[in-house]
């Protein structure tokens, strides 16, 4: 069973996560955000529950729907909303926006390209090899991801050289509206771990405990040396692919149903009772969550957009020195 | 309300992409051969709409929806042309070309010249471009990219007349074509534009190739496409009321290009500028004016000019993003300047 | 055991291979070639055992080294060579060479771009099943192929769908210098099926009787809608990577081991025996096939080189009408 | 024979692909970052011997021979950099490019941009490009493709000096370079090129991004690079015999893309001639006639012609190949009419 204070912090990693991206929706509702937006909003506990396990020099390649893994990575959540957010003293200027986050201090970075995330992540899995580095690499992908010529083409590569590699699969069951079970050729992502000599990992993504508890199994075993790992973390996307998705593809019902009976936090519910966290500090933790991500929300807004006389600059070194 | 005003009335309320969708589904009805792959274009109907009704219609074996595999449907449409299928292949933004550019290059653009003209190719890759915001992996226009590697035809129309006649006549072709439909137009009702927002109610073809001459001028030509267009006639407006005389023509389609139409028009301006969506260097831009100046001589012309995506990553913030995509504002500056020119 | 008939069949086919890849070599040595040159000898009853099971509305998409599959396919060997040797009256008027032969008619195709034909044979498995027809697609590729995006997305759709499709994975453990034990995470690429839902065969690719009963094997299984199946073949390459390839990467005390122990003409002698099939019969098979393929490169060196005048035609339809 | 003639001996008999090698091997040793990774590179040595010898030197977590998986190790690269390693990424022939632009473009290329240059992205991207035969899918350029695309640098040098100087510069610049060797170069013993066959012993760089001039004329001004350097030199060789003075310029890449060199020269020629190997159309030759049109105005020239691919795949059959592709006497020809020209 989970002592009080995992729990109560996982919850509370949850509730910070869910909170971010309400900031999020709320600042797109206030025309801060011009682009496409990807919320995580249902799938909170994979990225709470990856947090434990990752350490600072571990590296974390994510996707379009990338803010959980790169708070769990560490990056500063206020660089992160201000990029999000388009201002200049975001993340990266203002230039990457949602989608393209980098922070090489928490050697966190993300791709708006699907499956191109896990390449990458190849590239830090060979670098900690090569410099006898006790890291290991996260690549993260959706389910319509793990379709993608370049999730085959790392595997191969990480599982020919047993390199320290973990492929995080958040599998909602949906890319975009393409259902999983339409395209795959297999019931999981996870059961094809065999075919890169790769250990395959299937974890129920609602239950931040358990992906927790997988989620170090899967890094331990990449770490000491036991060669990549795919873990898959079933999960649902309470919202639109995008914001804006007309969701023609679910019923309004689906989606209902969907948010009643899997939303993380309202299961770790009976967890946090368990281990002696009541309703009342469950509600206070959501209520401060929620007042620190306003009160951030506001101060990014206040922050100023990228002048536009720098619009040339950082494509190469000189412009970055400049 | 006589019938044909309200007939003229609900074109006028239709999403652009209705248009394209009902020009698919005219072509799929004659011809049975056509089937359509990609990604989220059955049970959704795409996502900006394009491919509507059409499963439902045709069934999910002509209408794919396919798993994230641009490399794999990819070769399969040329595949599926190579069976005597005539495929379209859906690559939702034409950004995530760099994980299939293969199949559409090194295959289907030069299969039929390989073959020595024993296997043809009709297929299309329709695909969305341009920007509204979403950054640089999210926002190109890349026709530049697809013109440069011989073998395919690349069109980018500007209003529904012209999506739905350029997207007949390219599922007719028996050349590759790769038909880019831009997201702010996508984004459009019939009546939002300013060019072309009536539509036949029947089948009809565009020859591809053709440019038009979307406004008439005497000071400067102007020549552009795609999304362009709009803010070219936007910009147009602008500087008559200053006294400035601009030419807009609508390229239409980027191969064939017709620098002829061009050329006639600058010829009599003697200004020209060129406006493109796509990155300014070792694109569209210059090889349409050095087409002009090869017609007209270099005595031919006072002016060439061409504003464009100054060769940066598209940035994410809205300020920045105005400073470099060419809009309204932009475009009737680089006009104004030219105007007070030689 | 196989009967006579099927056995001098057999060899034959080999034989004719053989005599064709030894043509395409003397044209090489004879400066009519001016590229590349890829010839599979020492994997000739992977060719010769697939031809049996093909059916003129089957496809088969190829590879760079694509001469026995072609010739397996029943493409006419003249135009085949002749385009091969770049003349006007080759299967693509000298436009495509040996890399790039199209043939509408046999519904035979190829790519010089590694694990690019699995793709392309997709397309056609497709268009046989919404067409109603009982054909089978087959895509050929090298071991070094099976690592490819392209591979992995042609055949997630394939297992999706259950298309009848055949991926034939001519394994000589070799990709130019690369071994495939050193790159791949599996000991066969076979074993991968399972990750596609496909069923996995694996052969001796130099013995054309196991070929042959397998090859058939895959199409009935694709045929009668089992699905797409995976058949690894392995085999020798008995010549460098391509013509001119100095082969730094093997001894030539290796090749020769090679050449003596995995000829699959050789090996085929005995079966030839037992079938009561002579020496001297089948000495006079290889002879004929030799001769054959002899006087066809004559005459090929005859044919007229395009004209230069029509460089530009071909690319366009307007240009292949004219 | 003294000690140093026959070490300028041995230089003259050393193939191209070992004097990249060993600009490569002196930045290894240098920099411990820097690793390779690539089909053949290793135990093989690549496949026309261009990393010969850095496997056994550097062991193979520093070369590291991949499968054929060029989006993973593309990827992979980038990767490596963002953890702080200095990757060169062989792509054995651009041609292959179609499988893995996304990781060039889209990643490498975007992200220091996107980042806000917070991302340093220092990679080489090493290809083979150009036609010794082998056709359509194996012989061309495509520097333009590249180069449409901002964010990188791209390098095609035409004799071992600059290979090894330019080797250098890419890999110790903190940008990602696109490296385009020419296969036809690569056959090449230091003897058999025409400019600058010498080549010093130890590390040294040269500046990305400046044109050479490496014949000097008064009649016209032929810009060019890679192989085609080669050629233009023994056209202007023989036009000087018929009394046509060529002015040859080696641009060495073509992002950077020096125009003022050519520009100068140009000025004083009156007259402009780019040859490409690469496609003729939206590419390189369209982009720099434009640039000197611009620097020189419409009247600072007299003519402005370019020889490319015709846009046209590259045939199998030598006859084809040789209409086709620009060698000596296509140039010759082309130099010969436009002298005779105004
Ligand atoms: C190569 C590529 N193809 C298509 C897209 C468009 N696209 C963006 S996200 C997405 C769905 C991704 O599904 P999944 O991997 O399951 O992630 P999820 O959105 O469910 O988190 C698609 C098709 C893309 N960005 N990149
Ligand atoms: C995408 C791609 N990468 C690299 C190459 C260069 N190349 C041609 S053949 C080959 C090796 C192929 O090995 P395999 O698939 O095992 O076939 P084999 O040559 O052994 O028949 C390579 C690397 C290519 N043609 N295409
Ligand atoms: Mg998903
Ligand atoms: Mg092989």
């Amino acid at each position: 069973m989970t002592d009080a204070a995992t729990a109560r912090a996982r919850f509370r990693r949850m509730a910070a996560m869910r909170a971010f991206d309400e900031a999020c929706l709320e600042a797109l509702r206030r025309k801060a955000i011009h682009g496409e937006l990807h919320v995580g909003l249902g799938q909170e506990a994979i990225g709470a529950g990856m947090a434990e396990s990752l350490r600072p020099e571990d590296a974390v390649v994510s996707t379009h729907r990338n803010h959980f893994h790169g708070l769990a990575k560490g990056v500063d959540r206020r660089a992160l909303l201000a990029e999000i957010c388009e201002r200049e003293a975001g993340l990266c200027r203002g230039r990457g926006g949602h989608m393209h986050p980098f922070d090489p201090a928490t050697n966190f970075s993300a791709t708006g390209i699907v499956g191109a995330s896990i390449p990458v992540a190849l590239g830090y899995a060979h670098a900690f090899r090569l410099r006898g580095e006790a890291a290991v690499a996260v690549g993260v992908t959706g389910d319509g991801g793990s379709h993608t010529g370049g999730f085959h083409e790392a595997l191969v590569m990480a599982g020919a050289a047993n390199l320290p590699m973990v492929v995080l699969v958040e599998n909602n069951a949906l890319a975009i509206s393409v259902q999983f079970d339409d395209v795959s050729p297999t019931e999981t992502v996870s059961e094809r771990a065999a075919a890169y000599s790769a250990l395959g990992l299937h974890v129920d993504g609602t239950d931040v405990d358990a992906v927790a508890e997988t989620f170090a199994r899967a890094m331990d075993h990449a770490r000491s040396g036991g060669g990549p790992v795919i873990v898959e973390a079933t999960c649902h996307r309470f919202r639109g692919h995008f914001e804006g998705d007309p969701e023609g593809y679910r019923s309004k019902e689906e989606r209902q149903r969907v948010r009643d009976n899997f939303d993380p936090l309202r299961l770790y519910r009976h967890r946090l009772a368990a281990a002696g966290v009541g309703e009342a500090e469950a509600d206070a933790i959501l209520a401060e969550e929620k007042s620190a991500m306003k009160a951030l929300l506001a101060e990014v807004l206040e922050m100023p957009l990228p002048d536009p006389a720098g619009a040339m600059l950082y494509r190469f070194v000189e412009e970055a020195r400049a | 309300m006589s019938a044909v005003a309200e007939r003229a009335n609900d074109r006028l309320a239709m999403p652009l992409p209705a248009t394209i969708a009902e020009a698919i589904a005219l072509e799929m009805e004659r011809d049975d051969t056509i089937l359509c792959l990609g990604e989220d274009i059955g049970r959704a109907g795409g996502v900006f709409g394009t491919t509507t009704g059409l499963q439902e219609r045709f069934g999910s074996a002509r209408v794919v929806d396919t798993p994230i595999a641009e490399m794999g449907f990819a070769g399969m449409g040329v595949g599926l042309a190579q069976a005597g299928m005539r495929p379209l292949v859906e690559i939702m933004f034409v950004d995530f070309i760099g994980v299939c550019l293969e199949q559409v290059y090194n295959a289907a653009a030069k299969i039929p010249y390989m073959s020595g003209g024993r296997q043809r190719m009709p297929m299309v890759f329709k695909t969305a471009g341009g920007c509204i915001g979403s950054a640089a992996q999210h926002s190109q226009c890349l026709w530049g990219l697809f013109a440069h590697l011989p073998g395919m035809k690349v069109v980018a129309p500007c209003n529904p007349h012209d999506h739905k006649g350029l997207m007949a006549a390219a599922l007719r072709s028996d050349d590759p074509v790769v038909f880019i439909e831009h997201k702010a137009l996508l984004l459009r009702k019939g009546r939002d534009f300013r060019h072309h927002p009536d539509v036949p109610d029947g089948a009809y073809t565009l020859p591809l190739g053709e440019a038009a001459v979307v406004r008439e001028g005497s000071d400067v030509t102007l020549a552009t496409l795609s999304a362009s267009v709009e803010h070219a006639l936007a910009a147009a407006e602008e500087l008559a009321g200053e006294g400035v005389s601009v030419e807009v023509i609508d390229l239409r389609s980027v191969v064939p290009l017709d620098a002829d139409t061009v050329a006639a028009s600058a010829g009599r301006t003697g200004r020209l500028l060129v406006v493109d969506e796509d990155y300014l260097s070792f694109g569209l831009s210059a090889e349409l004016s050095l087409r002009v100046i090869d017609r007209l001589g270099l005595s031919g012309l006072r002016q060439v000019e061409r504003l464009a995506l100054p060769d940066v990553p598209i940035p994410a913030a809205l300020s920045l993003e105005k400073a470099v995509v060419p809009g309204p504002e932009l475009i009737a500056d680089r006009l104004r300047q030219m105007a007070k020119g030689v």
